[in-house]
């Protein structure tokens, strides 16, 4: 239990990353190697978030004068998390429009068709 | 009070303008980055004697290292910011004739972008701005190689996408980790602490910071987008890419190991990375008969070179390094806009359709020839002071190993000297009909060129003219000391 | 065959990172940066929401290559799609009546909302970017429902390039009054009123409208392209 | 007249003959020539002149050193002469080719490079010039197309390696001295490790050795010659490859030194002696190889290798006589051999064929270029008053005086081989029957038999009075610490033994004029047409004529399977593995994307299994 | 609390798995989508709001709609 409560977040980014890496690894499909490369962006966002959580920790917002900053989590991976996010969706939408662009070429997505450029 | 955020800001608010010129102005996008990489040029020219003392630390937004991003314009980033300004300067002006087809506008946003972002790598002193710039950088040059929309540019894109979205993930894990470990992501602050973490908590990050950042850097098994996307890009991009583009990510692998890690163990290993890069490259591009894919590898062998000299970590060798990176910028740059033309005349890419070029066009021949020569090292050209800085500095440290290293990248010279004397026989020396109609490149992209040639032969007749600089960012590269208490004060 | 060496692999990268993050127990205050973000933030930049105040002011250089590889993705998609014409419009069925009026009800209230967002987002959470995204959605709906309506690219364009243009005046004006770029230079007022922290609403709101209308303008190319 | 002004006006001339010669031919070649023989004026006024300055510290914190004494002036004046004479024999030989103002600007650039070379005072500037020289000749050697460019690329591949050994050499040495002025270099290098030494020696002599063509080293050589454009044929193997003898020089009596040169290793095992025998191989297989030769240009290539061999020998042998040999034959190769190169060119220019089978009987058609190659065969072969004997008839008397058998039996037997393929030479081209295509053919144009006339005065007086170059090399010889010889203006009057060739002259003269009288009183002569000196004016037909073709053969076919190049062969071997290991090498880039990403993830893997496992750090 | 999160994890982990199995790539799409969502909570959970609502309009909505567009432009089952 103590060794969930402290890395169940660890876990799941982790595991997150993993199994993106994995799709990109052996997938054939590019637009699943797309959907890898989405869920790696979101473990690694996840794990900075986690990097910066404090126990019983408040968000860091003065929402209301008087709110005590000693429990606020570190905002610095949320800001960095922000910009993380941001990018992940540009080189998706950059990546799909050239996913579309190689199949009106090729007619096919298969990444192991599409082997023009090699040696 | 030249300020070095300039360097960025401005061509970044030209680029977001270039949008606006063009309500006003149709043909005003391709006459944006000129103007822009012209003032970086004269703002990093005006800093320099002032970074030759000491560097400048200019801080965003007006707090106190380590709570703020802040640029660090060091000799080795105005050297890099001037080397960036130069060729991209001559490049865009090269681009003014040779972008016709396709969306112009955007290809000259995408263009300024780029070499912003490649600006800002080097120029800034924070780990996650570092990432952010360094997206900028790839992920327009990702547009960018899919600009000449046929095959071969959409697949080079999308796998050069595929390597470097991985490439940017593990650099960023490696920045929590740092984050998470140090509780900053200045890198001075960061380096400064290193040493209180125990090291082997310390090598996951640097191994996914070398790995992340080695994607761009074209670091022997992680380059296998290189050949493909340097050889389908338009030539001008292809010219910045490998001129510029995989520089600026060895500079980030430098900068990581030496001044955040100061990591002395690894460079052995460094420099065996560097040998197989250069031999791989080198081999790759003696049996090509693509023109530019042979170039692209010839740069993976620059590249590899590089890394080796810099790895010697002596001052003899990081000034060679950074000796033998500009005058593989030079003349890269050079190759690649001569042989843009080439194969625009030639229609096609084969080294053979290339024959008789040498009576077809001259000038842009000649200008190949000596980009050529020089990058085998040749003597009066750029090429020569380099390598012959890099062998003295191999020679220097009385190491067998590395002597062995150089060794074998003299082989990999002459591998490399086969191939490059290979073409300049075709261009001269093959093509059998007589007399064909004399038609040589517009004189936009004349002028670029032959102010290349001029600059490769002054400095390889002349090299004290970048030495000093070169002498002062190797030392500033070296001992980070320095760099930590010039940052945090 | 290659499941196996990737899965091999990926288990000696994950014991490595597990290796360094034994250093990185979970959930304990560890960061000196933050924490004299939280301690000083909002006396030095006047944002109740310290995200924001590290987003926009602390690490506004970041903000800005952030916002400057979403105009990147904008214009590379533009570049890519658009690379060959658009010869073949895509086809359009008119939805049903009931979507057709459901989106143009929603519309306006998702627009507002997403101002609101971005417009307070030194206050509460959200800002410039989520905003963006909502009106970014906003004009999804259009699409989806509406099919005909389009927006007209020039007006996304200037609003890309005014917001972008924006974001670096304000941070040259800083550098000329405060000495240093994006420094801010406008009266930070109390925290917790609309009107405080300076520059980080303008920039907020100069990034609302930049994201959002990339975004949008990604969408439409999506959506248009051949 | 300052060094420096001189090797500026020799560069900065190349490239004005360039630009100016765009606006027309005659300038073009005018330039050439003004330009080639100010240069031989300048130098010959330097005579005697003993200059050391440093003219240009910009490079890298080296001093670049200018060094001017009579090593350097002997080979300087070598140089321009060949190259003015080749340089007036391109004109009406390159007239109407291709590219000749390209063709103008690489023989001046590669006559200013070796000018640099031999005037430099210091490696850094050698080293430059050096490789300005290898690649202005490689471009001139791919000029004529076809299998020019295979000859050409496998000298620029070998001559980079060479310079690749020369730069590791001369970088350690500036490691471990911090100087790279050759006379600081000579006096430091006396307190280095004999290994250390070898190292050096072994490095720079590759470099000198590829260039001057000794044995393994010598497969680039024939292509190149044979490929080559005449005059510029002369040029290299006149001088060019002669800078690998001045290299050897350079290193072996000026920065080594005679006692360190001589001390290495002891008895057969000598260095010197090494060098020796490497030179005596040198002179014989490729004799023998050159025979065989049906191209006469080719023949003559592997001459000048066997050639250089002597030259070799008579510098490694290391006593003063030798060295004067050696020297002197440097200088009577230089003239003889440029002098042949140009004969055949002549002869080619007008039959636009080298092939000896189907040549023959020229002699009355061009008589000059007859002459002329007639006396650079005999001075090829040494025939007395010419300059080829004088410099033999030393090596042949050091070698016999210091008693090595051996030695002297190789020079000998590249002597009998010498007059064996010389008498194929010039009989294939000049004697026997006229065949019949080339019945009405002219002479060859003056500004080719300028400097055929002027080369083959130069060898008779020369070798009647050996007196004037025997005197510049004595003095080189004395610098170099062996004791005088004593010079007179006839030859050597030495203890060992003396040479005066006025003897063997009226000797020869009073022979002379005693069988012309025997053949004026004897029977009286027909003279007949030259197609039919068979049947002495007799009817003879067509078919019945006698050309000389498979000269030779018998012994052709007799010692042929010993001849291979097998050293050429070796190095193809090394070239074709090298070009399949490059082919399977950039397999790895296999076009599959999920590969490309694996190689990243393994990258990573194996970086921190290696920390894991050893705790690299 | 902590079963929740767990619980969230193992569904977030196992909607991973699930788009990487699905042969249909509109679901494998949803199931990433599902992904990010359960992310954006799970920020949820660890403080950062914004940061939640920038992931579920962003990374959720947005990324699934282009992925939707993109996906009907091209092909959509993965042979």
């Amino acid at each position: 239990m103590g060794f969930l409560n402290s890395y169940i977040y660890y876990i799941g980014a982790f595991g997150l990353i993993l199994v993106g890496l994995y799709i990109i690894l052996v997938k054939h499909n590019l637009i699943k190697v797309i959907i890898g490369l989405g869920i790696l962006d979101t473990g690694v966002n996840l794990f900075l978030i986690s990097v910066g959580y404090i126990t019983k920790g408040t968000a860091p917002i003065f929402s209301r004068p008087g709110i005590d900053s000693e429990r606020m989590v570190d905002p610095v991976p949320q800001a960095l998390v922000l910009t993380a996010i941001v990018i992940g969706v540009a080189v998706l939408a950059l990546a799909l429009s050239l996913a579309i662009r190689l199949y009106q070429h090729y007619g096919t997505l298969n990444l192991r068709k599409i082997r023009e450029q090699k040696w | 009070m030249v300020n070095p955020v300039l360097l960025i800001a401005v061509p970044l608010g030209l680029a977001f303008a270039i949008p606006l010129f063009a309500l006003f102005w149709k043909a005003a996008a391709k006459y944006v980055p000129p103007v822009a990489f012209a003032f970086n040029l004269v703002i990093s020219l005006l800093l320099l004697p002032k970074v030759l003392e000491n560097p400048v630390i200019v801080s965003i937004g007006g707090w106190q290292p380590p709570f703020c991003i802040n640029l660090v314009a060091g000799p080795v980033g105005v050297l890099f910011s001037i080397i960036i300004a130069l060729v991209g300067l001559l490049v865009s002006i090269y681009a003014l004739d040779y972008i016709k087809e396709g969306a112009a506008e955007k290809y000259h946003m995408l263009y300024l972008l780029l070499l912003t972002g490649a600006t800002g790598v080097v120029l800034t002193g924070d780990i996650f701005n570092l990432f952010v710039f360094f997206e900028i950088l790839c992920i327009s040059s990702y547009a960018l190689v899919a600009y000449t929309a046929n095959k071969a540019g959409f697949e080079s894109a999308i796998k050069y996408l595929i390597q470097g979205a991985v490439g940017s993930s593990l650099l960023l894990i490696g920045v929590g980790l740092l984050y998470g470990l140090f509780g900053t992501l200045n890198m001075a602050d960061i380096a400064q602490n290193i040493k209180s973490v125990s090291p082997i908590s310390v090598f996951v990050p640097m191994v996914l910071l070398i790995t992340g950042l080695g994607v761009e850097a074209a670091i022997f098994p992680l380059n296998a987008w290189l050949p493909d996307a340097h050889s389908s890009a338009p030539s001008s991009i292809s010219a910045v890419l490998s001129g510029i583009a995989i520089e600026v990510g060895l500079y980030a692998v430098v900068r990581v190991v030496f001044t955040i890690f100061g990591a002395s163990s690894i460079l052995l290993f460094l420099a065996l990375l560097g040998i197989l890069t250069l031999l791989v490259g080198e081999m790759c591009a003696f049996s090509q008969n693509n023109i530019k894919r042979m170039l692209a590898y010839s740069s993976i062998g620059q590249i590899g070179l590089i890394l080796f000299a810099l790895a010697i970590a002596t001052s003899y060798g990081v000034t060679g390094g950074l000796f033998q990176l500009v005058s593989h910028a030079l003349s890269k740059a050079l190759l690649f806009l001569a042989a843009g033309y080439m194969i625009y005349r030639a229609g096609s890419m084969e080294i053979s359709a290339l024959e008789g070029m040498g009576k077809k066009m001259p000038l842009t021949c000649l200008a190949f020839t000596i980009g050529a020569f020089s990058l085998v090292g040749l003597p009066p050209f750029i090429g020569f002071p380099s390598k012959f800085l890099v062998v003295r500095a191999a020679l220097a440290t009385k190491e067998t190993f590395l002597f062995v290293l150089i060794g074998l990248a003299l082989l990999g010279t002459v591998i490399e000297a086969a191939y490059f004397f290979r073409v300049v026989q075709v261009l001269y020396f093959k093509g059998e009909k007589p007399n064909p109609e004399r038609k040589e490149a517009p004189i936009t992209a004349l002028v670029p060129m032959f102010i290349f040639v001029v600059l490769i032969v002054i400095v390889g007749i002349y090299p004290k003219l970048v030495t000093d600089v070169l002498n002062s960012a190797a030392s500033e590269l070296l001992n980070r000391l320095d760099y930590i208490r010039s940052v945090l004060g | 065959m290659r499941r196996i060496i990737s899965i091999l692999l990926l288990v000696i990268v994950a014991l490595g990172i597990s290796l360094s993050l034994a250093k990185i127990p979970f959930g304990t205050p560890k960061t000196k940066v933050g924490r004299y973000y939280i301690n000083k933030g909002i006396k030095e930049t006047g944002a109740a929401n310290i995200v924001t105040s590290v987003v926009v002011n602390y690490r506004g250089f970041d903000t800005l290559g952030e916002v400057t590889v979403l105009f990147i993705a904008a214009i590379g998609l533009g570049a890519v799609l658009t690379a060959s014409g658009r010869e073949k419009m895509r086809k359009t069925e008119p939805a049903s009546m009931v979507l057709y009026t459901g989106c143009r009800l929603l519309f306006p209230l998702i627009i507002i909302f997403g101002t609101y967002i971005f417009i307070h987002g030194h206050l509460t959470p959200g800002g410039g970017f989520q905003g963006g995204a909502i009106i970014a959605s906003g004009f999804l709906l259009i699409y989806l429902g509406c099919r005909e309506r389009r927006i007209s690219r020039l007006a996304s364009n200037l609003a890309e390039s005014l917001g972008g243009l924006l974001f670096v005046v304000i941070g040259l004006f800083g550098l000329v009054s405060g000495g240093y770029f994006l420094s801010n230079f406008l009266p930070k007022g109390t925290a917790n009123e609309l009107f405080s922290a300076g520059i980080i609403p303008i920039i907020y709101i100069a990034i609302g409208f930049k994201v959002g209308s990339e975004l949008t303008g990604i969408i439409d190319n999506l959506i248009e392209e051949s | 007249m300052s060094l420096e002004i001189l090797l500026i006006f020799a560069f900065g001339g190349a490239l004005l003959t360039y630009l100016l010669g765009k606006t027309s031919e005659k300038i073009r070649g005018f330039l050439a020539v003004v330009i080639a023989l100010s240069l031989v004026v300048f130098i010959a006024c330097l005579y005697g002149k003993s200059v050391e300055k440093t003219f240009y510290s910009g490079f890298l914190g080296l001093g670049l050193v200018l060094r001017l004494n009579m090593l350097s002036w002997f080979f300087a004046i070598t140089i321009a002469v060949i190259g003015a004479l080749s340089v007036i024999f391109s004109l009406s030989y390159i007239k109407g080719r291709e590219k000749t103002d390209f063709y103008f600007l690489m023989m001046l650039l590669v006559n200013a490079a070796m000018l640099g070379i031999v005037l430099a005072g210091d490696l850094v500037s050698f080293y430059i010039f050096w490789e300005i020289m290898s690649w202005s000749a490689f471009l001139l050697i791919s000029y004529n197309k076809g299998p020019a460019i295979a000859a050409g690329m496998k000298y620029i591949i070998m001559s980079i390696i060479g310079s690749l050994c020369f730069l590791v050499g001369m970088l350690s040495l500036y490691v471990t001295f911090d100087t790279l002025s050759i006379s600081q270099i000579a006096s430091a290098i006396t307190s280095a490790s004999p290994g250390y030494i070898v190292f050096i020696l072994t490095a720079f002599g590759i470099t000198f050795g590829i260039k001057n063509a000794v044995l393994p080293f010598h497969t680039w050589l024939p292509d190149a010659h044979s490929e080559a454009p005449a005059p510029f044929s002369a040029v290299l193997s006149g001088i060019l490859i002669k800078m690998g003898t001045y290299g050897f020089l350079l290193l072996l009596y000026v920065i080594m030194g005679l006692k360190l040169f001589l001390g290495l290793g002891r008895g057969l095992l000598s260095f010197h002696s090494i060098l020796c025998l490497l030179g005596a191989v040198t002179i014989l297989i490729p004799t023998f190889i050159a025979m065989l030769q049906t191209d006469a240009k080719r023949l003559l290539a592997w001459s000048t290798v066997g050639q250089a061999g002597y030259i070799i020998l008579g510098i490694a042998f290391g006593t003063n006589l030798a060295l004067a040999g050696g020297i002197f034959h440097f200088f009577n190769h230089a003239m003889f051999k440029a002098l042949l190169f140009l004969a055949v060119g002549a002869v080619e220019f007008r039959t636009r064929t080298r092939d000896l089978d189907s040549l023959g009987g020229l002699a009355k058609k061009m008589p000059v270029v007859f002459i002329a190659t007639l006396v650079g065969i005999c001075a090829l072969i040494g025939v007395p008053l010419t300059s080829g004997f004088v410099s033999k008839w030393l090596i042949y008397k050091t070698l016999i005086l210091e008693g090595s058998p051996f030695l002297a039996f190789f020079a000998l037997a590249g002597t009998w081989g010498t007059i064996l393929y010389s008498y194929k030479l010039i009989h294939n081209v000049f004697l026997g029957q006229l065949p019949e295509k080339y019945k009405d053919i002219q002479k060859s144009p003056f500004t080719m038999q300028l400097p055929m006339v002027i080369l083959s005065l130069a060898i008779l007086i020369f070798g009647i009075l050996p007196g004037i170059p025997l005197k510049v090399i004595n003095t080189i010889g004395t610098s170099f610490g062996f004791e005088s010889l004593n010079i007179t203006l006839w030859g050597i009057a030495s203890e060992t033994g003396t040479l005066n060739t006025i003897n063997i002259f009226s000797a020869v003269l009073v022979a002379a004029v005693l069988l012309w009288l025997l053949f004026r009183l004897g029977a009286e002569s027909v003279s007949v047409p030259q197609e039919d000196s068979y049947a002495a004016g007799a009817y003879t037909p067509a078919d019945k004529y006698h050309y000389t073709a498979e000269f030779y053969n018998p012994l052709y076919r007799m010692i042929k399977p010993f001849l291979r190049d097998v050293i050429d062969e070796f190095y193809y071997w090394i070239a074709s593995s090298v070009r399949s290991l490059a082919g399977s090498v950039r397999r790895i880039y296999s076009g599959d994307v999920g590969y490309y990403v694996m190689y990243i993830i393994l990258f990573l893997a194996v970086l921190i299994f290696v920390q894991m496992r050893w705790k690299i750090w | 609390m902590i079963f929740i999160v767990s619980f969230l994890v193992v569904l977030m982990l196992v909607g991973a798995f699930a788009a990487s199995i699905f042969k249909d790539l509109i679901s494998a799409v949803i199931a990433a989508a599902l992904v990010s969502l359960i992310a954006s909570i799970l920020f949820y959970f660890l403080q950062a709001p914004d940061v939640a609502m920038a992931e579920a309009s962003i990374g959720a909505a947005l990324t699934a709609a282009i992925f939707i567009i993109a996906i009907t432009r091209t092909k959509r089952h993965e042979e």
